[in-house]
């Protein structure tokens, strides 16, 4: 028993012991670059670690399930940490390795949330990320990250405490904190209330995405990587577990209608509002709220052969949504100083030729423009929904991702044919990251058609 | 033995209180400070059925969630001390660059 | 008539060639004379002798004496080939023998042009696009030549570019005639359609499957497309309603409103009818009262006109117009009496394609020599300065006003007498023979008009006192045709033996009641216009209103140019850009504004204060607590 | 048959190969277009041939070439080539990558053979062309790229979803998944999900087109971009809508909507010939008798879905083949006066025989090509819709002959104000067309004359591929 669940948890638990290793390493050197290195060795050996484990489908108790799904979202977690890192190489902040090592921290706490099938373990798991992630957000302490950490902090603080209130009507209804059980008590309506707000407020759903707009907007732009890819993944791979596979049982045309409306509501608002941002990465912000909403769309759906396939595609989608979300972000840290609005893009083409090619192939696959990966994850999330019957919905999701086409190609615009006298300094490693991403983009996008039938029923746990 | 429902009453009390002085406090402090009525309200929810069904998973949520409460707390207390040293003040309204 | 396979066939080479040399020489005469200056002087030369060996074609075709047709896929069903009988022989034989003759004119008449090459290469287009109307075997193959000799009169009346009332001019006669080739489309598909079912494979569209079937057709379905094909003819040979642009197509070089403006081009519509005349014999009995009505009214219509124009080209325009009336009403009465008068129609065409060249050729004569004054009142007392030419022009107004032994009398005189004839039997036709009566009146009166004006009396300008003759290469093509034109009428006999015969007689008096009209005019013009016993000026003040109606072309004109074109589609013109700019396009970028408008009201909702955020989520919270009770789960 | 992917992988090769080639470009992508042509004209041994390859979910890439695709693949190679040989003075050299890749691009929609394949072609058609537009184009350039592509988009993805509604449908029925054109439209769904489908299909291949409500973007677009770019959206991007409507918009076999897009073809033809009688701007006329021709296109299937008149239906074909050669000479035209004179303002040409007789000569013979003169190319498409076009619709067609007349008018008067007519002596001394204008065009042009006189090579293979439907 002990050595299995050691195999699977190893990889989480490698981060962890690097994070710690660099704190205590930054007493010896303070070079920012040795620590990236570490971050990025840790990266690589727990990733190795997750695909030793790939395939394997094991509960620990009902603490646990260690799923393909999980270990495919914590691969994503584990690469996108390792591009952060090197893109920030040559970050020459003070204290970077409180940087570093929280990264691990985060990282390492998602990877332990997208297992957790507990709610006490959720919760656990979950809160450590978010405390990790505040503290990420506040660096490196400039004015404006500090204020966006503040408001993550305040959001953050009140829906946890609305998901404790949560857990505990779930507990009062069911005696238990395990996942997977019914009852048909008003206060399990409750519990299904306010857990949807709590982790609402991380996905970003509308009324709770406020904090998001802000936050991804004034943290450093690796941080907003993290934030808008990492852990908003993390979160909706735990409301998968609580809703599709929890709530979904008894109550599946309550949950649906909730999500109509609010994932609805979440794709317009978040296209509609990116239309007239100026601000490159508030506008990817907003973006990413209205990416939130193409991920709900999944528990709208009910049905055998729907949400199979939903859960199919939901990686397709989760996959793309990493690599060109976090794209755009790092992108952004390399104009950080100079400013990020269409201004100081303009003109890139000719300055950073390789910068502007992959992310002009990220903002592509954003725009869901076919054969990049984010127009696969997006066929087969709408392909899911017309299955599903909810053809309605799906024209709406398809027009919206029509108006985001919008902004997406204006950037394109101001990056290929617009003049400005920015000056923009070199940076290779962000070159490469954000390359390798794109190229990612392009492969993975062609590949997919025919590896997605692997995809299929990789979710433990399941009812 | 105290009756269930006049926990689940206080507990209420405390979520409204908590709530209020989300929405209307001027400076951080308080907000931590509603904020921490707030999770312990939900806390003593537990602990009250937990008793109420003498089932100790509940008691040991608790224990964990005041930790990671206490926890958020001090990085809270930390983020508005960073934001006191950059703006002399840390009221919430005047925290506003980043809008629209 | 029997179909020929092979197309290694004498006569089927020959019958292509006729028309594909002239075609041939267009690029080439036009490139050799971009290519060289000095070539440009030749080009008359080559052109002529092109024309001149169809012309021998055309002559070895009659030779053959035997009719076949040769037809080849071409695309779809349709199918191009040559359909070679006495009509088209001898129609292909009068154009080229005219045309031969009009170029011989040209080259002293266009001699100075800097463009001639142009000029000769065009025409020489011109008739090969004619010849091959007349021998194609089938109705798309037509229609392509029939618009090829469109477009060269397009391009001709616009020869001389820069002058803006040529290029309007061109643009009038290219817009009218396409108003009649579009009704020509329609009525081949009205053929097309009503054929397909009858003749189970093959081209509906070939012209021996349209003689051979159109017995078994449905009655009105041929009428229809009988009204529609003579839509197109009217607007070729310039019937009414669409008459209007022969008379501005003047503006082109005289040669060219020979050629194309009198001898051939314009008669192509009555070619047409009498080609598919089948059609039209075996359909409902309207269509032929609309082809004959149609032609006796432009008949008399463009008679009154001709009377009250003073220039020299237009009067003859007029008179063209009326005499295609004369053609296709003879068409028209055997129509609607059902019997085979073609030979009479296309006898009186081929009269009057050579007095009108030759009318067309002195009045070219004329202007050649009055430096292009064509105002009748600035003539006068020519007669002694140019005898010869004169001569030709009288030769040719009597022929015109068909004064026996001209050709003319033979020719014009016996449709009036056919119309008497079938009206006999058959009343309706009673008011044809009114109106061709009149309009042989009518022509005899402005015929003689133009000629004493111009002939006798003072001259009335400088150019006038010093004009003479022209030079023997523009003589020779008057003088030939003047000589056809007087003696062309014993060849009658033959010539309806040739077509198809079709006799008749009837009582003197009615036979020389045209010649007793035609004497009358003479001596009436000669009041007027000779010994100036009455004023034309007085005798138009006192007919002042039937005056100035006629003057204004019965204000036809104004109608199609100033009202529908200028007025009515222009106008829609600018509405429809406004609707295209501001409703459509103004919706399209309305919704884009929209967007914009919503988002800068969305975006509001993050005022950037963190309780109004923890407030949004309250909201959404209570928001969901609510649902929840209107579902009733809680 | 796997040659065929050589057609999909030279035009990415010569992109990529022009795009780092500098400065020689110019040279290089004429050589490479050139190549192009001829290895277009050999594969005419390929028709009828497809490549497969195993299939996820029914997709797989299945190219293939027929007797609708070859003919029009042929007129991209041909126009590509004439654009390029063109070489607007304003484009720089990366510009001909993006002409390749929009080649390539072409070349997949015109030869996917299943719906997905299509989808991602007819999407991928949308970035070179945004570049072309956007980086090259006029003053108002960034607007136009923008409307262009959402424009374009939007109808694009709600036919996305009309193809999911088919395959699961198709699905539902068959228990497979197939998105092969001749398989999936047997599983036409009925009642809401059919007028889905139908308004999905409509908007995509409309909007392409253009059609009336749906045109505005076209004449921006046309105008705003240079002579070469002109040249090859006017020529290529509308024959995706055509082919959409002929490949696949003819599956619905419902005559209520042959009406609607009867009348909508003929209401864009009058329509658009108002609307170029009132431009001012020579180009910007050229642009709306573009849309005019393109009303002929759906005239030409409504009236096959009215009566299945196989004569309109290849008429309205052919239509496409020539006026993809047609309009390209036109603009070419334009284009030279625009250098020459430096004006497109109609109002300030006039006698232009007397300076470019050679641009008088070609214009004057695209202008009739394009008003439909017997003995062009456009001819025989008009002729054959229009008489293919009574035995369904009778007494309507005269609607259409109107049209013609309107269309006729326009051409005529353009002409007679731009090139006839006294000389505009403000012109001043103007050269005529240089060789790298005039060499294109007649190409172009004698090419109209030669499919004019003798159809039978296109005309054959459009005939056939009715023959195989």
């Amino acid at each position: 028993m002990m050595e299995i669940i050691i195999q699977y948890l190893l990889p989480s638990f490698v981060l962890f012991a690097f994070g710690i290793v660099i704190l205590f390493w930054s007493f010896i050197t303070s070079n920012n670059r040795i620590f990236s290195l570490f971050s990025i060795a840790s990266g690589i050996i727990s990733f190795i670690l997750l695909l030793l484990n790939y395939g394997a489908n094991y509960k620990y108790f009902d603490i646990f399930t260690f799923d393909t799904a999980g270990t495919i979202l914590s691969l994503l977690f584990v690469f996108l940490m390792v591009i952060i890192s090197i893109a920030t190489y040559r970050f020459n902040f003070s204290h970077s390795e409180i940087f570093y090592s929280i990264l691990l921290f985060s990282t390492g706490s998602m990877v332990l949330a997208v297992f957790s099938n507990n709610l006490i373990s959720i919760f656990v798991t979950f809160e450590a990320s978010s405390i990790a992630t505040y503290i990420l957000a506040a660096y490196p302490k400039s004015r404006k990250s500090l204020e966006a950490s503040m408001k993550f902090f305040v959001i953050g603080a009140l829906s946890s405490a609305m998901i404790i209130f949560g857990i505990s009507f779930y507990y009062i209804s069911t005696n238990s904190f395990s996942l997977g059980l019914t009852s048909n008590s008003s206060t399990y309506i409750l519990s299904l209330i306010f857990l949807l707000v709590g982790f609402g407020f991380k996905l970003s759903l509308f009324p709770f995405h406020s904090w998001a707009i802000d936050t991804y907007n004034g943290a450093r732009s690796p941080v907003s990587a993290l934030l808008s890819t990492s852990s908003k993944l993390m979160a909706f791979a735990i409301m998968i577990r609580i809703f599709l596979f929890t709530f979904d049982i008894s109550f599946s045309n309550y949950v649906q209608i909730f999500f109509i409306i609010i994932s609805i509501l979440t794709m317009t608002y978040g296209n509609v509002t990116a239309l007239v941002q100026k601000d490159v990465k508030r506008m990817l912000a907003y973006s990413s709220v209205a990416n939130a909403g193409y991920l709900s769309l999944i528990f709208t759906l009910t049905g055998e052969n729907a949400l199979s396939l939903a859960l199919a595609a939901i990686l397709v989608f989760s996959i793309a949504y990493i690599l060109m979300k976090g794209g755009s972000f790092i992108t952004m840290e390399n104009l950080e100083e100079k400013g990020t609005t269409l201004n100081d893009i303009a003109g890139l083409g000719k300055k950073r030729p390789l910068l502007a090619f992959s992310f002009t192939v990220l903002l592509f696959s954003l725009a869901g423009i076919p054969p990049t990966l984010g127009f696969m994850g997006k066929y087969f999330l709408f392909l899911s929904l017309i299955e599903g019957g909810l053809w309605w919905l799906a024209i709406i999701a398809v027009l919206n991702s029509a108006i985001s086409v919008y902004y997406y190609f204006r950037v394109v615009m101001y990056l290929y044919w617009k003049e400005s006298n920015v000056e923009v300094e070199k940076n290779r490693h962000i070159d490469y990251a954000v390359f390798s991403l794109a190229i990612l983009t392009l492969a993975v996008g062609i590949v997919i058609p025919i590896i997605f039938n692997s995809l299929y029923n990789l979710w433990g746990g399941l009812p | 033995m105290i009756p269930l429902i006049y926990v689940l009453t206080v507990s209420l009390m405390m979520f409204t209180v908590g709530l209020y002085g989300i929405l209307t406090v001027k400076g951080g402090i308080r907000l931590l400070i509603s904020i921490e009525i707030l999770v312990n309200s939900a806390n003593l929810n537990i602990v009250a059925w937990a008793v109420n069904i003498a089932d100790s998973s509940g008691i040991m949520f608790v224990l964990l969630s005041i930790a990671i409460a206490a926890a958020e707390a001090a990085i809270g207390f930390a983020i508005f001390v960073a934001l006191y040293r950059q703006t002399k003040g840390i009221g919430l309204k005047s925290l506003m660059d980043l809008r629209w | 008539m029997y179909q020929v396979e092979e197309f290694l066939n004498p006569g089927v080479l020959a019958a292509v060639l006729i028309f594909l040399i002239p075609i041939i020489l267009f690029p080439i005469i036009l490139l050799l004379g971009k290519k060289f200056e000095k070539f440009r002087r030749y080009s008359g030369i080559l052109a002529t002798s092109g024309i001149f060996i169809s012309f021998l074609l055309s002559y070895y075709l009659y030779s053959l004496n035997e009719s076949f047709y040769y037809q080849n896929g071409w695309f779809y069903n349709f199918t191009w080939g040559v359909f070679v009988d006495p009509l088209s022989i001898a129609m292909a034989m009068m154009v080229s023998g005219v045309s031969f003759l009009i170029h011989m004119f040209a080259i002293g008449y266009m001699g100075k042009d800097p463009n001639r090459h142009v000029y000769f290469a065009e025409t020489s287009l011109f008739t090969g696009g004619m010849l091959g109307l007349v021998l194609s075997s089938n109705m798309v193959m037509f229609f392509l030549f029939w618009e090829l000799v469109g477009l060269c009169s397009y391009l001709l009346i616009g020869f001389w570019w820069f002058k803006p009332n040529a290029a309007s001019a061109a643009k009038k006669a290219f817009i009218v005639t396409r108003v009649g080739d579009v009704l020509l489309i329609l009525g081949l598909a009205v053929l097309y359609w009503s054929l397909l079912p009858v003749i189970k494979t093959g081209d509906p569209l070939s012209i021996y499957n349209i003689l051979k079937y159109a017995n078994i057709v449905p009655k009105d379905q041929l009428a229809l497309a009988g009204a529609l094909v003579l839509g197109g003819a009217a607007g070729k040979s310039a019937q009414f309603p669409l008459h209007v642009w022969i008379p501005d197509a003047m503006e082109g070089p005289t040669t060219v409103s020979a050629l194309i403006h009198a001898a051939t081009m314009v008669t192509a519509g009555i070619y047409l009818v009498a080609r598919i005349y089948p059609v039209y014999l075996y359909a409902a009995p309207w269509a032929g009262y609309l082809v004959l009505y149609v032609g006796a009214f432009t008949a008399f219509l463009a008679g009154t006109m001709g009377l009250v124009m003073n220039d020299i080209k237009r009067i003859l325009a007029y008179s063209t117009i009326s005499q295609l009336g004369y053609m296709l009403s003879a068409l028209g009465l055997g129509i609607v009496a059902s019997q085979y008068t073609i030979s009479i129609s296309i006898y009186h065409l081929i009269v009057h394609a050579f007095l009108k060249a030759l009318l067309f050729l002195t009045a070219g004569a004329i202007l050649y020599s009055l430096l292009d004054i064509r105002d009748i009142r600035k003539m006068g007392g020519l007669w002694k300065r140019m005898p010869i030419t004169i001569t030709a022009m009288l030769i040719g107004a009597l022929t015109l006003v068909g004064f026996p032994p001209t050709a003319g009398y033979f020719s014009k005189d016996e449709i009036i007498s056919l119309s008497y004839y079938f009206s006999e039997q058959n009343p309706g036709i009673y008011y044809a023979w009114i109106l061709l009566l009149i309009g042989a009146f009518l022509t005899t009166l402005y015929t003689f008009r133009m000629f004493f004006i111009v002939a006798l009396g003072k001259p009335k300008s400088y150019a006038a006192e010093n004009a003479k003759d022209p030079p023997w290469v523009m003589l020779a093509p008057i003088v030939i045709l003047s000589i056809f034109s007087l003696i062309y009428g014993i060849f009658q006999e033959g010539f309806y033996k040739y077509i198809g015969n079709f006799e008749f007689t009837l009582p003197l008096y009615i036979e020389i009641l045209p010649f007793i009209l035609v004497l009358f005019g003479i001596y009436i013009a000669w009041l007027f216009y000779g010994s100036s016993r009455f004023s034309a000026q007085n005798f138009a003040r006192k007919s002042g209103f039937a005056y100035r109606i006629v003057k204004a072309k019965y204000y036809l004109d104004y109608l199609y140019t100033n009202i529908i074109a200028d007025r009515l589609i222009v106008y829609l013109s600018y509405v429809v850009a406004l609707f295209d700019r501001y409703i459509v396009d103004g919706f399209v970028n309305g919704i884009g504004k929209s967007f914009n408008y919503l988002a800068s009201i969305t975006r509001r909702l993050q005022t950037g204060i963190v309780q109004n955020y923890a407030t949004f989520v309250i909201i959404g919270l209570i928001v969901f607590l609510i649902l929840g009770k209107i579902m009733g789960v809680i | 048959m796997d040659y065929l992917l050589l057609l999909l992988v030279l035009p990415i090769l010569f992109s990529i190969f022009t795009l780092v080639s500098g400065r020689y470009s110019k040279i290089l992508s004429l050589v490479f277009s050139s190549i192009m042509l001829l290895t277009v004209l050999l594969f005419y041994e390929f028709i009828n041939t497809n490549f497969t390859t195993d299939k996820f979910f029914g997709i797989g890439f299945d190219v293939g070439l027929n007797y609708l695709s070859y003919p029009l693949i042929l007129l991209v190679t041909i126009v590509v080539f004439a654009a390029i040989f063109y070489q607007d003075p304003k484009i720089e050299s990366s510009y001909f990558s993006y002409i390749f890749f929009l080649q390539f691009s072409l070349f997949g929609v015109f030869m996917s053979q299943n719906l997905f394949l299509f989808y991602i072609f007819w999407e991928l058609v949308l970035i070179p062309s945004y570049f072309m537009i956007g980086r090259w184009g006029g003053p108002r350039k960034d607007y136009t790229a923008l409307k262009f592509l959402i424009y374009t988009h939007v109808g694009s993805v709600i036919m996305l979803v009309s193809i999911f509604v088919l395959a699961f449908n198709y699905y539902s029925l068959n228990g497979t998944f197939n998105f092969d054109y001749n398989q999936i439209f047997s599983a036409m769904p009925s009642g809401a999900l059919y007028y889905l489908v139908l308004t999905g299909f409509f908007l995509a291949f409309f909007i392409k087109l253009p059609t009336f409500p749906l045109h505005t973007w076209a004449p921006d677009v046309y105008v705003e971009s240079p002579t070469t770019s002109s040249m090859i959206f006017s020529g290529l991007l509308s024959k995706m809508g055509a082919y959409g409507i002929f490949a696949i918009f003819i599956n619905f076999k419902d005559s209520s909507v042959g009406w609607l897009i009867l009348s909508l073809g003929i209401i864009s033809l009058i329509y658009a010939s108002f609307s170029a009688l009132a431009q001012k701007d020579l180009k910007r006329m050229v642009a709306y008798a573009s849309i005019g021709h393109m009303g002929f296109i759906s005239i030409a299937a409504g009236v096959y879905l009215i009566s299945s008149s196989e004569l309109a239906l290849v008429g309205g074909m052919f239509m496409m083949f020539a006026h993809g050669l047609i309009i390209p000479i036109l603009f070419g035209t334009v284009g030279s006066i625009e250098r020459s004179t430096g004006t497109r303002a109609i109002r300030d040409l006039g006698g232009l025989t007397k300076m470019m007789p050679n641009l008088a000569f070609l214009m004057t013979g695209g202008f009739l090509a394009s008003l439909g003169l017997p003995g062009l190319a456009g001819f025989i498409a008009e002729f054959s819709v229009v008489v293919g076009s009574w035995q369904a619709i009778t007494y309507v067609s005269f609607l259409i002959v109107f049209g013609l007349v309107l269309s006729a008018s326009y051409h005529i008067w353009a002409l007679q104000r731009t090139i006839f007519g006294p000389y505009n002596n403000y012109l001043g001394k103007i050269g005529d067309m240089i060789p790298r204008e005039f060499w294109p065009v007649l190409i172009l042009f004698l090419l109209v004359l030669l499919f004019g006189i003798y159809p039978y090579p296109i005309y054959h293979m459009f005939q056939a591929y009715m023959g195989g439907v």
